[in-house]
This record gives structure tokens, C-alpha cells and sequence, in this order.
């Protein structure tokens, strides 16, 4: 029986409290509630109060106490109730979390989950797709699934892990996508990007929300005799920068895309490793299908033509055919 | 009566306010209003899917606003917290653009740019929030400094829940505040809950109130069901302020009467506690008092509930035929216009 | 006689203070002390405590105070002690000040200073340059001026700006560039880029200190025949994407250099651009020279060899014009 | 001596640690070493430009480092501020260290990854303070949180100055912990100055000591200067903390005497500050009780600065030699080596 991607995180987080009875959650409304999202849902009852912490509402004591606690050899899970609330607790993760490894040899065992993105009427403050600032803050390791397999997979990874993970989940992919999981224990591997469907004509290298929308796309085109490629980063940082030029040598253009807004964000990095890095094999322009630069509207109409979706990524995936 | 720390028992409502039955009145109009507003919102529209998104609705508070709402002069800036609907109808912010700001419609406050509470208007001097709790704290202390940089006797108002003392942003606005001794009314609606988490996992003091000593301003608690005890409290902070004597602390002991919001039913919340506040209902509360002290007839207070429900009928009605805003928009606003 | 960076920014806040009343300052130790650099040395006897205005160590108060004094029309100048403690107060820059305007049509014209940048043996907390955490922040404007003359220019124009600027100074810069300066008032309009060199081999693209590593390397390049057309961004947010594309499309090939560090940085945006809207033109990959991907280093040989210099533009310059 | 809030006088350095000399002698020889270490950076290695960029030195308030740290038991987890250099001297780091961290050398704590009081030893359970202030407190928190977590009877102390109580990170830290009940002594050394900012620029309240009661902790105030008096004061704090009562809050009222940092000569101080507070130096201070008791002789005191000298010479001679770090080692260790 098929699990959603809710409950692939819930399955990880799950395993690795049984395993290690280091691992603990700490958060806003995860306790007796279950999380905004559900995503805890009885699991004070199976751990306890001790394992299940609800915190209040302070996400610069949630970040700060998990770094804490990591010191003293627990290995904390912290929970940020949307990722828009992430800035509340920017500090504790960019200078604290991130930097004590290199400043004096003081791993940071810490996993933070956020979800994130927009397409359920959010508004401004509970859509927001932040990876871009902590992409840009070496020391961190940052993630952001598309699949139920893989966030399952690589929330475990990252509580294994011994350095600070963002870890961004999708909300609106939480009970959207489902799909059949092994039953034994498995892993997915921190920085390695996964094809995700192999193609002739274009490498679209994406993540997260826009990996469904880039497949909606490819079907699509197929008709149209473009056949696209498309690579799931999973990870952002360390970026699998072998994989994404692999792609980009075999088909020789590449279109990124990300929900993100546009000016700054992780697809700028992406186009700039592609041109530096395989210029010669490139026939056309590195492109990119984003949100446009602004907040997120909440008006159905307005989010609708805010967030980029399978229609824009044909239209410029046709666009770029053409070269 | 003199501002009192936190130790001191609920102020009574026994002031000049308990004399002055048009007070009561509109307050008991405002009251009713924001009622019938939310309870549209949150058990017709939403329900019928007709607002999308996050509801929340200040059920079992309503005293809390309207009562410091009265107390505020048009030039006071307010910063609402998302509860206080009733500021905004105390403002002159109609019934028919809150639902139409609900429905993502242009005749909303934000044009469908924002949702739900998050709206606000500079020209009535009401804030919006953002959904970051507390945020408005510090802000509201920029504006209260204002005030003074501009010697002239306005008031700031923010108000905020229980849960939002909890956040740096709390503690660093009201400490700067209190260092530059501005004029701040701050006001905290404690209804005993932050989404799921009750009041013991948020701090570990009795009282909100008990955190004004460490900033060196008075605070005080009052009852938040009783709307003409709430307006005496507001009165002495505000008086306060303008004085020059720097912020003042309300804590205002109330329930939220609903779930945190639309898509939560409150399961966390014992039976016995809905129960006892629903007891205390403000409303009704209020129209006791009015009776017992024959200030109304009953037939009169029939009649304001029955005139609120004509005009919010038709307000939605109004807030339906609002267009929503054409995607040409999208871009419109980020920066303004002429500078880019 | 020729004034500093540093002079220059003070003249400007002291002229438009004088022009506007309701221009006022608030920071941490810029009264009586003057400011962690003396930027506002003077400022407190000649404006008053009123309008220069120590606060408590709470980054996130002193913006947020900003952001509501200028509700009550008031334009706050705020002083971030070093562009490090941005993060404490991130929230109210980029959910808070950021958004105000598109979501409910109310301005908010302040101006964040924020003296940013390594060189001076800061180590890990007082050498960092966070600009592009700010770029992807639609709403913001954001400048990083490289030159006294731009530095009083923009500072006047950010003053007058209706929107939140994020104002990053320097701080290397503060006392090593002067030049004489108009007498009378001017401004440097924001969003427009400047031609710092005119060259015809390669154009480099930079901002802040490595403008003037650029330049060095100019000097040295020439004897070699390789001619630099340096462009000097001055506005991050928003980015005058025609002055860049209309000098690659003269010279065919673009250096990006800034000195934060590389993954995520402004220069992947801008070089994502270039790729996008002028590949035609390129005749070589869009190359970047930034620090590497980790905390700036307190030592000496350390921080010699993480931040960027003339020697390395150099270096990619050369390895460029082969192609 | 019962727990006791704010209001009370200063805590008199009358109990047990006042009978005893050999406690005295420790503390004494760790004053004297923290002094002559940090003179020696901050008024020479300085000086000579042998240290680049920010110098903080602890000079008159090495009373409450000491003090404090002398209670700390091996196991508990240590959250230094920037004038603390005590604890690292406690907890077993050689001067030697010291000298190469500020010189930026590989022998350094840091092997000149950052610099100054920016480093830390998670072996030695002492952990490194970033720049921004009170961010330490929510992680102290945390580290507090862990040791109620594995049911162990360890206490986490953490430090700061008076001006880190305006930070948001303070408020949220110490609220968390409050709630969570969990063993945090919390140490404020208040030595009247954030940088150049007086105390009334920062807080409007008498005393950092009464923010206690919004947490519901017990705080107390006690002469910063005494180093007797603060280690009976830590006592009773960890002894709190250990039986499971929650965190406990000590004030320690000091002096800065020295500017914020090398390069700030501290104008802004009024004179008579100055000699007020060179009167109640904490070095001074203790000898002359240990000379009045008669559980040392001057010539004992002597022999301890004498000792210290040629220990801190020696380290110096030895920092100098230290190797600086390779820039081949710039990106190592910024992530796990596996795993990257
Ligand atoms: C910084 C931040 N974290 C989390 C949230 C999610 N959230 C929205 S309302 C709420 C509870 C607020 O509690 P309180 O301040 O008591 O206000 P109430 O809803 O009870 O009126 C939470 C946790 C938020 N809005 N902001
Ligand atoms: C968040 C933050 N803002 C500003 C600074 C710059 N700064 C360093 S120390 C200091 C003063 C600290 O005062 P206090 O906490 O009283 O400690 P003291 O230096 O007096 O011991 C300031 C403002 C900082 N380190 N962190
Ligand atoms: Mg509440
Ligand atoms: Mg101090």
C-alpha cells in the first residue's frame, strides 16, 4: 500500500528515534497537536514528552537549543512551523550552526525541517521558498525532496548526518504524492542529484514542487518530438555539480527550474557552473522557469499566474528547441 | 486609579465608563458586529469554500479590541494582532471589504494580495501584521518613538496573544520602548492558549503581566470578557502614555472560543474550559450589565443584532460580486513605480 | 582637498539630515561614541540625542523600530554595527520591511547601514559580506557603493528612496580610497551601474572593494595586451542588467568578481543573465573570481588566501582571453 | 542561603568558602594569572601589533569568571562570554593556547580559524561564543535541555554581559529553559557598559536581576567584584539547578576597567567611575581579606604574581613559535571530511 510524502518523513523520522535514542523532536504544536501539518501525529504517544518537545513559540531558542543539545551528544530534529518563520532563527543557523565546525572543530548534528512552498492559498507568509540564503552559507547542507522515496530516504541521511541539514519539504507535495516504498530499512545519500527521467534534447535540472511540473512538461513535449531530460537535485548544497554537467555535455542545453523567486536564487548558481564549466557544448542559452520577483500573492487568480508550472516550462523548453 | 504591577486583582469595571450607557452601547454594537463577521467567516464561507487559506477569528475575545479600540483617538496608530477584527471596524474599515479582503477579492484591503487579517491601512493608521508573531512589537515602538520625535500626544496601541510574548522580537520592542519611555499601550488578549500549546509550555510565570518590572513599566491585568473594564484599563494606559511616562503593559485574561483557527477543532482544549468561559461570553456579558442597569430594553438589543445581520448579509453579497484581481497585476507594487 | 569612503557617506547623511528633519539615525554606540567606525563622529552634538539615537543591542528592534517610525513619516537611517549582526534582525528586513508595500501599498523608506567585507583581520563575525541573502529578497533595494564619490551620491539617493535599502559600506574601504568630491550637492541614482574602465577584451563585472582589485588587475593586464571594461554594479537590487549585457556584447567575454564567497552568491545571477539574454555573443565561458565556499578565517596567511585579489582576477583574466 | 530576587541586599562573601583558605589561594592564582595574561594582550602583543583585530579583555571582573568557575564541576558544559577568560584557565587550557589563539597560530585553540575569545574546546566541554550576543543563551538552553534528557546531574552555565540582555536571543533562551525546568545557571556580569552604551540607554529597570520574576526564576544580585561572594552565589544557583528546580539568574554588579575593546580608550566614562571601581579591584580585594584572616603571607602573595610572570613569559615565548596555519588548510573542516 502506497505511502504519501507526509508520511514517508513521518516513516523516517520514526526509524530513526527507534534506532537512536539520541534523535528527538522539538518544535511548535508537534506534541499533543501533531504539528501543523500532522506530520508528528502520535508520536508523543509512541515517544514520550521527553522525545516530542513542544517548545514556544521562539524559533531562535528552537534552532539555538537543538545546536545545544547537539553538543551534548543528542542528535535533535527541530521543526520550524512554516519555512517563512525560518528568518526568526536566521541567526542561530548562518553564524551559529553553520560555523562551528570550521571555527574550532565542533560538529553540529542538527536537522531542521521547514516546509515550504506555495499552491495551497498561503499568502505572503506561508508559501515562501527560502533555500537560496542557506545555499549561499558554506556549512550547511540544505535538501529539498520531490518524492515520498526520497524524502523518506534522505530525512534519515540527514539525522545520520553529522553536519547541520535544512531540510525543506514541500507542503503542498504532503499528501499530493504517493507511491510504493520498500519495505526494508534503506538510505538515500546526502549531495547526489537523481535522474529522473532520461531525455534527449534538454537537461531540466530542478527540485522539489517543480520536478512533478517538469514531468507534466515532458510529457507533454514528447508528442512533440522534444525529449527532455530531467534531473532531480534532491540536494542543494553540496550541489551534485558531475551530475548536472554529465547531463548538459550528453544533451547541450539545459533549463532550470524552481519555485523560487527569480533574482538570486539557486537557479542562478546552476547556470553559472553550466556556462563556466561545459561552455563548448552548449547550443543555446541556460534558461530558467522560476516565480517572478515578488512576494507571494494570495488571490487564487494572482498565485495561479505567480507560480511556475508545467505550461511555462513547455513554452520555454519549446522556445529553447528551437536553437 | 493608578497604573498597579501585576499582583493587584482584576480592576473592576466600576469606573466612569460603568456610567455611561452610549459607551455601552457602541461597544455592545461593535461587539456584535465582529461576532457575526467571524462567525460568517469562519462557519459559512469557509465551509462552503468560499474563503481559502487560514481563518482566524477572535470568538470570546471580542472585548479585548473593541474595549482598547474605543479608548483609541483616530490618530493613534493601532497594530492589531490577528484577532482584532473589531479595531478595524472601529476604524471605519466597512464590513464588505473585510469579506471581500477574505475572498481575495480587489475589494479587500490588500486587492487579493494578502489574506485574511493580514491587512491594514496607513491613511486610518492601522497596521497590518505580518504572520510572524510579535514582529509589530519593535515596529510599534519605531512608531511610538515617532511620536515623540514629533512632541505631539499620540498613542501607539499593539496588541499580541499570550504565545507572542515568547518571541525576541516581544522583549526587544517593549525594552526599547521602555529605554526611550515612549508612548506605547501594550496589550496582550492571554486566552490561555498559543495554537495547541497551553500557557504552562509557554512560560513559566503566572502572569504576562509579571514581565513589566523587568522593563520598568507598570502593567496591570484585567478581566478581558468584561469590555467596559478593558476600556478602563486602556484608558489609564493610554493617559499613561501620553503623559510622557512611557509604555504600559495590559494583560487581558481571556479564551479563545474556537479552534486555532478554521481547520482545527481545539480537541487539546479540556470540556470543562469551554464550558466555564462560555459562561463569560462577552456579549452577553455586557447586555446583562445593560439590562440590569436599564440602560437598554431588550427589544433594543434584538434590534442591533437584527440590523447587524442586514448589513452583513449584504456586504457579502458586495464582497462576492468583487472582482478578483487580474493576473496583470502580479508585478504591480513591489517598488514604487515612478523609481523603477 | 580629497575626502575618504568613509567621510563621504558621513557627509552625505549630515547633508540630507540638514535637508530633512525627519531624517534621523539610530544604532548601536553612534551618539556620543561616534559609531564602532566614527562614521557619525560629530553627529550627536550637532543633531541631538533625538536624532541620534543609541539603542539597546537588538538588532531586530532597531529595524523594526525603523520600519514603524517611518509609518509616522519618518526616514530612519539604521546602523548595523557590522554587517554580520544583519541576520538578528533579518526577519524584519525580509518579511517585515520587504513586503509591506506590495501586500497592503504602504512604503516603508529606510535605509539599513550595514559596513560589510574582510581585510581587516575580522575574522569569521566581523568580515562578512551577506548582500545576496538581500538580492533574493524581492521589495529591497540593495547597494554596495566601491567609491567615495558613489558612496555620498547613493547614500543621499537611498535617504530619498520610498523603498527599504540595504546600504552595505565596506568597511576596508573606509579609510583606504579618497578623492576630491564636488562641493556642490549631488546624487548618484540607484539601479545604474557605472563604467569604472572602458576596455575591449574581457568585461568584469564587480562591486564593492573588488572594484579596485579589478583595476589593479587592469593595470597589469594591459602591459600583457589584455584590455578590462570594469563595470561597477554600485545597485545589487535592482541589477542594471543593460549596462552589463551591453558590454559583453562589445567584448564577448565577462569576469564576475566579488568577494563573498562563490556558491549562491550575486555572481551566479549575474551570470546566469549574461548566459540567458546574450549567448550569442559569448566567445568564452562567464567566469567568477569570489572567496571560496567557507567562513572568512581570522589568521593572516588564512585570510590572504580566501579573499579575492588582483592576482586572481589575473589569473582567470588570462586563462580567459586564450579563448 | 535561600534563593532570593532582586530586591535584596547584596549577597554578603559570609559562609563556608569564607573558611576556606585553600579555596582562596586557587581563586587568587587564577585571578592573577587571568590579569597577567590578558595585560600582556591587551598592553603589549597588542601594542607591538604581534595581535590583529579585536582584543576584550575581563580586566576588573575576573572575580565572576573565577568565581564562577570554580564551582563548575568537570562535567558541566561552560558558555564563556568575551570576558571569561578565567573559565578556559579553569578548565585546563595553558596560557600558551591562549597566546597563540590571539596571534592567530596553529597552536591556538582554533589554529587560527577565528581569533580573540572566539574559541572553545568541546572536550573540555567549553564551548566557543559567537560575536552576536546572548546567542548563546538559547544554545546554553539546549546543552541544559540535554542533561534533563539523559537524566544526568550535570549543570550548564552560561555567561553575558548586561547589554546581551536586550537581545532577543536572551528573552528566548531563558524563557525555553524556564518552561522546560531544565539545570541553567545563568551568570550576567554587569559591569554598567555595552560598549560605549550606559546602562539607562539599555534597560529601564534598577536591575538586570529583575527580569527573574517574568521567567518565574529565582535571580539574585551579588558584588561582582568579590570573588568569595560569587562563588557562594554560583553554589547556591548550580545546587538549584541539580535538584531539578530550573534555571537561577545571578547578577554580578562590576566595573569595566579597560575600553570596550584595545582600540577604545573608554572616554565616555566618567573619571570618577574610574576611581570608584580601581578601589574595589577584585585582586586587591582578595588579598587583603586573605592577609587580614592571616591564611597567607605577602610574601606568599609575591611569589604567586612572580610565578605568573615567568609562566606567562614563557608561554608567550612559546606562542611566538607557534606555526602559522598553511593556507593549503583554508577549506578543511568545513564539513565532515567523509562526508563531503
Ligand atoms: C514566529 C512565528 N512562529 C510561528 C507562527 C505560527 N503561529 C501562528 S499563530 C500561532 C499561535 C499564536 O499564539 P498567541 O500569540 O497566543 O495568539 P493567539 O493565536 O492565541 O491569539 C502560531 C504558533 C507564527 N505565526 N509566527
Ligand atoms: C548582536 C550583536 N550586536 C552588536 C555586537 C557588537 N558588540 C560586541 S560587544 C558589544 C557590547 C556588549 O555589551 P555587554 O553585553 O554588556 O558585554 P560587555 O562587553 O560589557 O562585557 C557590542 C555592541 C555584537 N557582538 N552582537
Ligand atoms: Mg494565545
Ligand atoms: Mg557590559
Amino acid at each position: 500500500m502506497s505511502t504519501t510524502y507526509l508520511e514517508a518523513i513521518r516513516e523516517g523520522l520514526i526509524e530513526e528515534m527507534d534506532r537512536d535514542p539520541n534523535v528527538f523532536l522539538l518544535g511548535e504544536d508537534i506534541g499533543i497537536y501533531g504539528g501543523a501539518f500532522k506530520m508528528t501525529a502520535g508520536m508523543l504517544d509512541r515517544f514520550g514528552e521527553q522525545r516530542v518537545v513542544d517548545t514556544p513559540i521562539s524559533e531562535s531558542a528552537i534552532i539555538g537549543a537543538a545546536i545545544g543539545a547537539s553538543f551534548a551528544g543528542l542528535r535533535p530534529v527541530a521543526e520550524i512551523q512554516f519555512s517563512d518563520f525560518i528568518s526568526c532563527g536566521f541567526d542561530q543557523i548562518v553564524n551559529y550552526a553553520a560555523k562551528c565546525r570550521y571555527r574550532w572543530n565542533a560538529p553540529v548534528p542538527i536537522v531542521v525541517r521547514a516546509p515550504s512552498g506555495g499552491g495551497i492559498h498561503g499568502g505572503p507568509y506561508h508559501s515562501q521558498n527560502p533555500e537560496a540564503w542557506f545555499v549561499h552559507t558554506p556549512g550547511l547542507k540544505v535538501i529539498a525532496p520531490a518524492t515520498a522515496y526520497d524524502a523518506k530516504g534522505l530525512i534519515k541521511s540527514a539525522i545520520r548526518d553529522n553536519d547541520p541539514v535544512i531540510f525543506f519539504e514541500h507542503k503542498a507535495l504532503y499528501r499530493r504524492i504517493k507511491e510504493d516504498l520498500p519495505t526494508g530499512e534503506y538510505t538515500v545519500p546526502i549531495g547526489k542529484a537523481r535522474l529522473h527521467r532520461e531525455g534527449r534534447h534538454i537537461s531540466v535540472i530542478t527540485y522539489g514542487s517543480m520536478v512533478h511540473a517538469a514531468a507534466e512538461a515532458a510529457d507533454q513535449l514528447n508528442a512533440e518530438g522534444i525529449s527532455l531530460e530531467i534531473i532531480d537535485l534532491r540536494t542543494l548544497l553540496p550541489l551534485d555539480e558531475d551530475t548536472i554537467l554529465a547531463s548538459v555535455r550528453k544533451t547541450s542545453k539545459a533549463l532550470i527550474a524552481h519555485e523560487a523567486c527569480m533574482t538570486g536564487g539557486v537557479g542562478g548558481e546552476i547556470a553559472a557552473r553550466i556556462t563556466e564549466k561545459v561552455f563548448e557544448y552548449l547550443d543555446g542559452p541556460v534558461v530558467r522557469v522560476t516565480a517572478p520577483d515578488c512576494p507571494v500573492p494570495y488571490s487564487p487568480p494572482l498565485e495561479e499566474a505567480f507560480l511556475p508550472n508545467a505550461a511555462k516550462i513547455v513554452e520555454k523548453a519549446r522556445w529553447l528547441a528551437k536553437f | 486609579m493608578a497604573a498597579v504591577n501585576s499582583l493587584t486583582p482584576l480592576a473592576p469595571a466600576e469606573a466612569d465608563s460603568a456610567a455611561d450607557p452610549a459607551l455601552a452601547r457602541r461597544a455592545l454594537r461593535y461587539l456584535v458586529l465582529m461576532r457575526e463577521v467571524e462567525d460568517r467567516i469562519e462557519r459559512k464561507l469557509y465551509r462552503q469554500g468560499k474563503i481559502l487559506g487560514g481563518v482566524y477569528v477572535g470568538r470570546g475575545q471580542e472585548a479585548i479590541c473593541v474595549g482598547a479600540g474605543l479608548v483609541a483617538e483616530p490618530d493613534d496608530m493601532l497594530f492589531p494582532c490577528h484577532r482584532d477584527l473589531g479595531l478595524f471596524l472601529i476604524r471605519g474599515v466597512q464590513p464588505r471589504q473585510i469579506f471581500a479582503q477574505y475572498m481575495g477579492r480587489t475589494g479587500g484591503l490588500t486587492r487579493g494580495r494578502d489574506g485574511n487579517m493580514h491587512m491594514g491601512d496607513l491613511n486610518l493608521k492601522i497596521i497590518a501584521i505580518i504572520s510572524a508573531m510579535a514582529a509589530s512589537v519593535p515596529v510599534a515602538a519605531g512608531a511610538a518613538f515617532a511620536c515623540k520625535y514629533k512632541g505631539n500626544k499620540e498613542a501607539v496601541f499593539v496588541f499580541f496573544g499570550d504565545g507572542a510574548t515568547s518571541r525576541g522580537d516581544w522583549h526587544e520592542g517593549i525594552n526599547l520602548a521602555s529605554v526611550q519611555k515612549t508612548p506605547l499601550v501594550l496589550i496582550c488578549n492571554n486566552n490561555q492558549y498559543a495554537y495547541s500549546t497551553p500557557l504552562d509550555k509557554q512560560m513559566a510565570c503566572a502572569n504576562v503581566a509579571d514581565r513589566g518590572p523587568g522593563y520598568g513599566i507598570p502593567s496591570e491585568i484585567v478581566d478581558g470578557n468584561d469590555v467596559l473594564a478593558v476600556y478602563e484599563a486602556t484608558r489609564r494606559a493610554a493617559a499613561h502614555a501620553r503623559e510622557g511616562l512611557g509604555p504600559y503593559l495590559i494583560e487581558c485574561k481571556t479564551f479563545r472560543m474556537t479552534g486555532h483557527s478554521a481547520h482545527d477543532a481545539g480537541s487539546y482544549v479540556p470540556d470543562h474550559m469551554w464550558k466555564e468561559w462560555a459562561e463569560k461570553d462577552p456579549i452577553q456579558r455586557l447586555q446583562r450589565v445593560m439590562l440590569d442597569r436599564e440602560w437598554v430594553a431588550q427589544e433594543e438589543i434584538d434590534e442591533i443584532h437584527a440590523s447587524v445581520r442586514i448589513e452583513v448579509d449584504a456586504a457579502i453579497e458586495w464582497a462576492e460580486q468583487s472582482p478578483y484581481p487580474d493576473p496583470s497585476e502580479l508585478l504591480d507594487n513591489v517598488y514604487e513605480p515612478e523609481s523603477r
